[in-house]
């Protein structure tokens, strides 16, 4: 869809919206058990996947995010008991409708990360970079900002 | 404009090994509002804390961002040593550079972290512009508690707590405590009669005067949160005047009817009026309405008529008491899977096919028969018996698929039992594994093996039928890889383990969660097993799960041990992170009333003059809301927000990105 | 009301009364067996390997011949039933062997197709209370062994005629015809099926065992609805006879017979005659089954 | 008799086959035994469908094959019936006697049976018979 060509040394930017129990906790166990991944993320905590408002991904772009990820405790497993349930039914609406307002999906990514799963959060990290990396910079959104 | 403070760690050289601190602090100084910034050794140390407090102090700084560890290991730290320094917690962030930057990339000429570490500082520096003061919610707490379920967990966490010095209220649904303990004869491992030790258990409930029973009623409503919970019990009409009845027997000696009795599952009558078992607690007894002649059909009046203190008022009507309590622990204990499900067993079909407890029942010196082990169908003492062992627990097609974890246990007991009382009997036993993982278990088995002579047969049984008097049994011996029939003069089946049928009612009522049988969700299964997703509501015994007497028990001054420490505090603070409406702005659509998981919103009407009400709007009730703010993002009118994610401070944070 | 009928191969040739006995009772109780106007044998065996199209193919022509008359169809031997009802379930659920199956056959196949055993005809659609008004020869005081083998019941998510393990159906019509139902362990276990045509000796046991369950529980009369199943129990009697001088037999008939004999049908049409042992025999000895208006 | 288990042997390609031509899982039985107590022919087989089940998880999936319990399964379907983890040994009997009969070994020619049961026996017997027992 997108052909930008990729700029020399261009990183990808990669914003993540996670839970405080869940993900937050397992990035933090990828730092003390001295894991390494890709340095293009930047963490925004929330208390709770379903805290997380699809203007918040529209937002980040809108700052020169490449990428975003939503990410939380796996399904049965929240913290408030069914807030990622509420998250899971409005981002499938969301995904849906991201064509629409322009964004390629592989820009969007969901997943759970439990506070275990270091190894997980590593390998989604890289992973991500990598798709978003293909990608190129999303232009669309910068000239929105003011 | 704002006055803030930023304080780079460097972790000796764990963070300052892949991070200029040194250069982040520099080029923090710059951004608008930051009046100092610093990088330093050790911030959590003592002396990093001291200078915290002094900047603050200096530079009359109004925010503090702290760039160090996560969170998770040092926020209240440097959130209580703001405080201290006079500034409001909540106005202290924390960013993690060492989880998320210095230990994950290992750069060593330090530039990527170092990006990456300035970035997060403005991230959390803009943030810190849009938060406000905070106030840590104190609450009032009501130091009475509620016990749901008069088993032995219930028992045992009212005693505990009555003997802490709180006032106990124990609603039992049965007319008298005790449970299924109650009907137990001896007990595994030690093989104590059960009535022996529990019994005291039960006279010590009732005479307690911190402990107020409630039996033959039920909690109809739960309202209010944490400290603060006003319940509705509903007393059934018992018939019988509590305060007059002396328990002397009278009536129930005379009465001319005879029902099922519950308690002895079906292996008995007792009369309309009743006390369940000769040691209930309290001894007063009730009369079972749809069964008594008076009361269907005006005829009768026996029990009155010869009640000497006239306990007896076939007026009486249910009566619904309100009580106003801090805390709630549940216990409402298991009951066994209808047997009925296994059409194979031929269980409510062949009189000799029967359960475990009904075992238990034929066992029990103060039961039908007794103490003496006999057929049901002719009362002759059986020769042959045989136990089936995970009858519809481990059986995801028919039953449940996990393990009621008592019954290898009690089916050893069972064969010891018998083989005692019936000394030339020979049990068998069809088992898939023995689990006898406990403090003396193991042993206990081999003894039934070895000394009781139990004969262990590995497999499961197909097919039970009967053929002239005898019950055949069909079935597998898998270690010897063939079919095996007995025949036998009764069988024992080991039936599932499963909650009380209106256990997911109650579950709803009190905002507790469950699993898909309808066992309760311990809030972590590990490290808090008595409490639930519901601050000030616990849990006992089985109502979580399988388990056996001394589980149950444990469990419950587990529970009695987390409402002290609650009711320990004399006000109840808690992180002030809940969801304010924006009432003017509510257009009282309830999209958040129904996304909350915890049903901490309610409406609210706003009267006019007269007291009419003119409009609705949606209101968060602070004890109850934990701050998980999926309200927040279900609100299409943007006018609910939740305190310390707030919309304007995320944005901020993604702003400066 | 007119319920087209697949009578499957057996019913044509060696079970004749099975299947004239039905027709005739049908029509007796207000409604036609409306045979198709073509069909083909089931295959007698329900293909439990999914990868097993070939298996599927007949069935399903026979399920895609109905549809065009009705969406149901009724059947009266166990096994036709319990093929075609399976066939059913599988082309309805499974979407990809179901196109997999047409592009064979070369015709659309109807998922709404509904399979019916004739007992559940009778208990569902008319009712036992119905057929008890019909009676004329009632057969009082006979005991009866329902014996349903497998093909009935099993597997249960897909046949579910009645309860997997403790059914009733069977002993309710009966009493409807005014037998006296015995209950025997054995009622849903497994004659021996096509084990005939290799190892006689096993299923010489396993029928010899159903029977001996069922006098054994007082029985004078088993009653089946499965053609191999009546001629299992029938060959295990034979042999039994000629190794125990004590082997008691008894009539091993189909329901249908009893069915139609009872509402009246003259005795032609049962076939009696043609089961090993004649169940009128047995009538006689008791007195019963004289017509009565 | 001792088996040598092996690696190899437990997710060999025949075996796996044979999970996808059934659909059934041979690691979801427990060995509860269930199906060899309910069995009909369980008692004259060489090895009770759980045993059968039991060589399968093993990885000897020769041995099963070569077993006379694939030609004693009536599928009957009281295993499955039974079985409390909703496996089906009769299914993976059935798949078993088709790898049998796929490598062209026909457990009965037509030309042995006997006249008196070709002629009395009804057709289903016989085209059940086959389906089961000729490839
Ligand atoms: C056959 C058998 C033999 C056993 N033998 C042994 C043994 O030898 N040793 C051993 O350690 N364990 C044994 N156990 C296990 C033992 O019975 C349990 O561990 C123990 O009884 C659990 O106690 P509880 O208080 O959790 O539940 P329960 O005894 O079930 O008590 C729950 C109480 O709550 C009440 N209740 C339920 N719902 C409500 C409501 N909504 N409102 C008010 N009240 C309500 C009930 O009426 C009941 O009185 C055996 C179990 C069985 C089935
Ligand atoms: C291999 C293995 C795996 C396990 N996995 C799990 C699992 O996955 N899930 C699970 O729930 N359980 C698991 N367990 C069980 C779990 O380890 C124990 O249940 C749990 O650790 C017990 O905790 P504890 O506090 O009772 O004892 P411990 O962990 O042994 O702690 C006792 C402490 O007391 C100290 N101490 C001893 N004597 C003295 C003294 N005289 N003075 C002062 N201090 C003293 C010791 O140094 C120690 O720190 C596992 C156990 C093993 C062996
Ligand atoms: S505050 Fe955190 S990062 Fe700083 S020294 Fe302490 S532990 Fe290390
Ligand atoms: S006779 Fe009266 S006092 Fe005695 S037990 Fe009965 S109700 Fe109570
Ligand atoms: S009035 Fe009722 S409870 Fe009293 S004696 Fe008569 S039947 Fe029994
Ligand atoms: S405790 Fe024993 S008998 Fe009970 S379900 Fe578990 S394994 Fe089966
Ligand atoms: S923040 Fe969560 S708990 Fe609080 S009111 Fe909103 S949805 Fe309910
Ligand atoms: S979702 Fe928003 S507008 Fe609707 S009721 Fe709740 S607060 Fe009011
Ligand atoms: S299907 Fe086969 S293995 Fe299963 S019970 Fe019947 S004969 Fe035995
Ligand atoms: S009944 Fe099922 S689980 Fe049990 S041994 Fe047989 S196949 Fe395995």
């Amino acid at each position: 869809m997108e052909d930008k060509k990729t700029e020399e040394g261009w990183e990808p930017k990669i914003m993540a919206f996670v839970c405080n129990w869940c993900t937050y906790a397992g990035a933090d166990l990828a730092g003390t058990s001295r894991m390494h991944y890709s340095p293009n993320v930047r963490i925004v905590k929330l208390p709770c996947t379903g805290r997380i408002d699809p203007l918040f991904v529209i937002k980040a772009f809108e700052n020169g995010a490449d990428g975003v990820l939503v990410s939380g405790c796996h399904p049965g497993d929240c913290h408030y008991t069914s807030g990622n349930y509420h998250a899971r039914r409005r981002w499938i609406v969301f995904k849906s409708l991201m064509d629409f307002v322009g964004i390629h999906p592989g820009r969007l990514h969901f997943s759970w990360v439990s506070a275990s799963e270091a190894i997980k959060w590593v390998d989604l990290i890289d992973r991500i970079t990598e798709e978003i990396k293909k990608l190129g910079p999303f232009m669309e959104y910068r000239g929105l900002k003011k | 404009m704002p006055r803030i403070g930023v304080f780079v760690c460097q972790c000796g050289n764990n963070i300052e090994s892949t991070v200029d601190t040194r250069k982040v602090a520099e080029e923090m100084k710059d951004l608008p509002g930051v009046v100092f910034t610093c990088s330093y050794k050790f911030m959590c140390s003592s002396p990093g804390q001291e200078m915290l407090k002094e900047m603050i102090k200096k530079h009359d700084l109004d925010g503090v961002v702290v760039s160090a560890c996560s969170p998770h290991m040092h926020e209240a730290t440097f959130r209580k040593a703001c405080e201290k320094a006079g500034l409001n917690p909540y106005r202290c962030e924390i960013t993690n550079i060492r989880e998320q930057c210095s230990w994950v990339h290992p750069d060593k000429t330090k530039k990527t972290g170092t990006l990456k570490s300035m970035d997060l500082t403005r991230m959390t520096i803009e943030r810190l512009k849009r938060n406000r003061p905070l106030k840590t919610i104190s609450m009032s707490v009501t130091r009475r508690a509620l016990v749901i379920g008069g088993g032995i967990a219930g028992i045992q966490a009212a005693l505990d707590m009555a003997e802490g010095g709180i006032e106990v209220i124990l609603v039992e649904k049965e007319p008298s405590i005790g449970g299924n303990m109650a009907r137990l004869s001896e007990t595994f491992p030690t093989m104590d009669c059960s009535q022996c030790i529990l019994t005291p258990k039960m006279v010590e409930a009732e005479l307690n005067e911190n402990i107020k029973l409630y039996t033959y009623s039920e909690v109809e409503k739960v309202d209010g949160y944490i400290g603060n919970f006003t319940v509705t019990i509903r007393k059934k009409a018992r018939y019988v005047k509590e305060e007059l009845c002396t328990g002397c027997g009278e009536c129930w000696e005379k009465c001319p009817y005879k029902a099922e009795s519950e308690f002895e599952m079906e292996l008995k009558e007792r009369k309309v009026i009743y006390t369940p078992f000769p040691q209930s607690v309290p001894n007063i007894p009730v009369i079972d309405a749809p069964d008594c002649v008076m009361i269907q059909k005006g005829k009768c009046g026996v029990c009155a008529k010869v009640c000497g203190p006239k306990a007896i008022d076939f007026e009486q009507k249910d009566e619904f008491i309100e009580e106003k309590i801090g805390a709630i622990v549940v216990a409402t204990g298991y009951e066994l899977m209808p047997n009925e499900r296994f059409g194979e067993y031929g269980y409510g079909k062949i009189k000799d096919v029967i359960s475990g407890l009904q075992f238990e029942r034929l066992a029990s010196s103060s039961g039908p028969t007794g103490g003496r082990i006999v057929r049901p169908s002719d009362g002759k003492e059986p020769e042959t018996v045989v136990f089936i062992q995970c009858v519809g627990s481990r059986d995801e097609k028919k039953g449940v698929a996990y393990c009621s974890k008592v019954c290898c246990m009690y089916t050893a007991k069972h064969t010891m039992l018998y083989k005692h009382k019936v000394h030339h009997g020979q049990a068998y036993v069809f088992y898939m594994d023995i689990r006898s993982g406990g403090k003396r278990y193991e042993e206990f088995v081999r003894r039934a093996i070895e000394h009781d002579g139990a004969m262990y047969l590995r497999g499961r049984v197909s097919r039970v039928y009967e053929k002239d008097g005898k019950v055949i049994v069909q079935g597998a011996d898998t270690l010897s890889g063939t079919q095996v029939e007995i025949e036998a003069d009764m069988v024992v089946l080991a039936t599932a383990m499963v909650p009380r049928g209106s256990a997911v009612e109650l579950a709803q009522r009190l905002g507790i969660g469950y699993d898909k049988y309808g066992f309760y969700n311990e809030y972590h299964p590990k490290l808090r097993p008595v409490e639930t997703v519901n601050a000030g509501i616990y849990l006992a015994g089985t109502c979580i799960g399988p388990m056996d007497i001394p589980d149950s028990v444990s469990m419950g001054s587990a529970a009695a041990s987390k409402v002290l420490s609650l009711f320990a505090k004399e006000k109840l603070a808690r992180e002030p992170i809940v969801a304010h409406v924006d009432t003017p702005v509510c257009n009282a659509c309830w999209d958040c009333l129904t996304a909350c998981p915890y049903k901490a919103i309610e409406k609210e009407g706003i009267r006019d003059r007269e007291g009419n009400i003119v409009r609705w709007h949606a209101k968060v009730n602070e004890g109850v809301c934990q701050g998980c703010g999926v309200c927040v993002a279900a609100c299409r009118s943007k006018c609910i927000d939740l305190a310390g994610y707030r919309d304007e401070e995320v944005f901020a944070a993604i702003n400066a990105f | 009301m007119k319920i087209p009928y697949y009578p499957g191969c057996t019913l044509n040739t060696v079970a004749k009364g099975f299947d004239l006995s039905a027709r005739e009772s049908a029509r007796t109780l207000g409604f036609e067996l409306a045979e198709l106007e073509q069909w083909s044998c089931c295959g007698a065996s329900f293909p439990l390997t999914p990868d097993n199209i070939i298996g599927l193919t007949s069935p399903a022509k026979v399920l895609i011949d109905a549809a065009k008359m009705d969406p149901v169809v009724t059947t009266l031997c166990s096994v036709c039933y319990n093929v075609l009802k399976r066939t059913a379930e599988t082309l309805a659920e499974d979407t990809e062997r179901q196109k997999v199956v047409e592009d064979f056959i070369e015709e659309r196949y109807n998922p709404s197709i509904e399979v019916l055993h004739f007992v559940e005809i009778l208990r569902d659609r008319i009712g036992f209370e119905k057929v008890k008004e019909k009676v004329k020869r009632p057969l009082g005081g006979i005991k009866a062994a329902s014996y349903y083998g497998c093909m009935l019941l099993r597997p249960f998510k897909t046949m579910g005629i009645d309860r997997a393990e403790a059914p009733t159906v069977m002993e309710e019509l009966l009493e409807a015809l005014g037998l006296e139902p015995v209950e025997f362990p054995k009622k849903i276990e497994c004659c021996g099926a096509h084990l005939a045509m290799t190892r006689e000796d096993v299923v010489a046991k396993l029928s010899g065992d159903v029977i001996e369950s069922a006098t054994g529980c007082g029985a004078e009369l088993v009653v089946t609805s499965c053609p191999l199943c009546q001629y299992n129990l029938e060959e295990a009697q034979s042999r039994a006879i000629e190794e125990r001088r004590d082997w008691k037999t008894v009539p091993i008939v189909y329901f249908t017979q009893l069915l139609g004999y009872a509402m009246g049908q003259t005795e032609g049409v049962a076939c009696f005659d043609k089961n090993r042992w004649d169940a009128r025999e047995l009538f006689k000895e008791k007195g019963v089954g004289s017509c009565q208006g | 008799m001792k088996i040598k288990i092996e690696n190899r042997a437990l997710k060999s390609e025949e075996l796996k086959h044979l999970e996808r031509i059934t659909g059934e899982v041979p690691a979801r039985c427990y060995q509860c035994g269930n199906c060899s107590a309910g069995c009909p022919l369980s008692y004259m087989m060489d090895y009770p469908p759980s045993q059968m089940i039991r060589l399968l998880q093993l990885g000897r999936i020769e041995e099963a094959k070569r077993a006379e319990s694939v030609w004693l399964c009536v599928s009957c379907m009281q295993c499955y019936a039974r079985c409390p983890k909703d496996v089906s040994a009769g299914t993976l009997f059935e798949g078993l006697r088709h790898l049998a009969l796929r490598e062209g070994k026909d457990y009965r020619k037509i030309k042995e049976l006997d006249m008196p049961f070709l002629k009395g026996a009804p057709q289903q017997a016989l085209v059940c018979g086959f389906r089961k027992f000729v490839s």
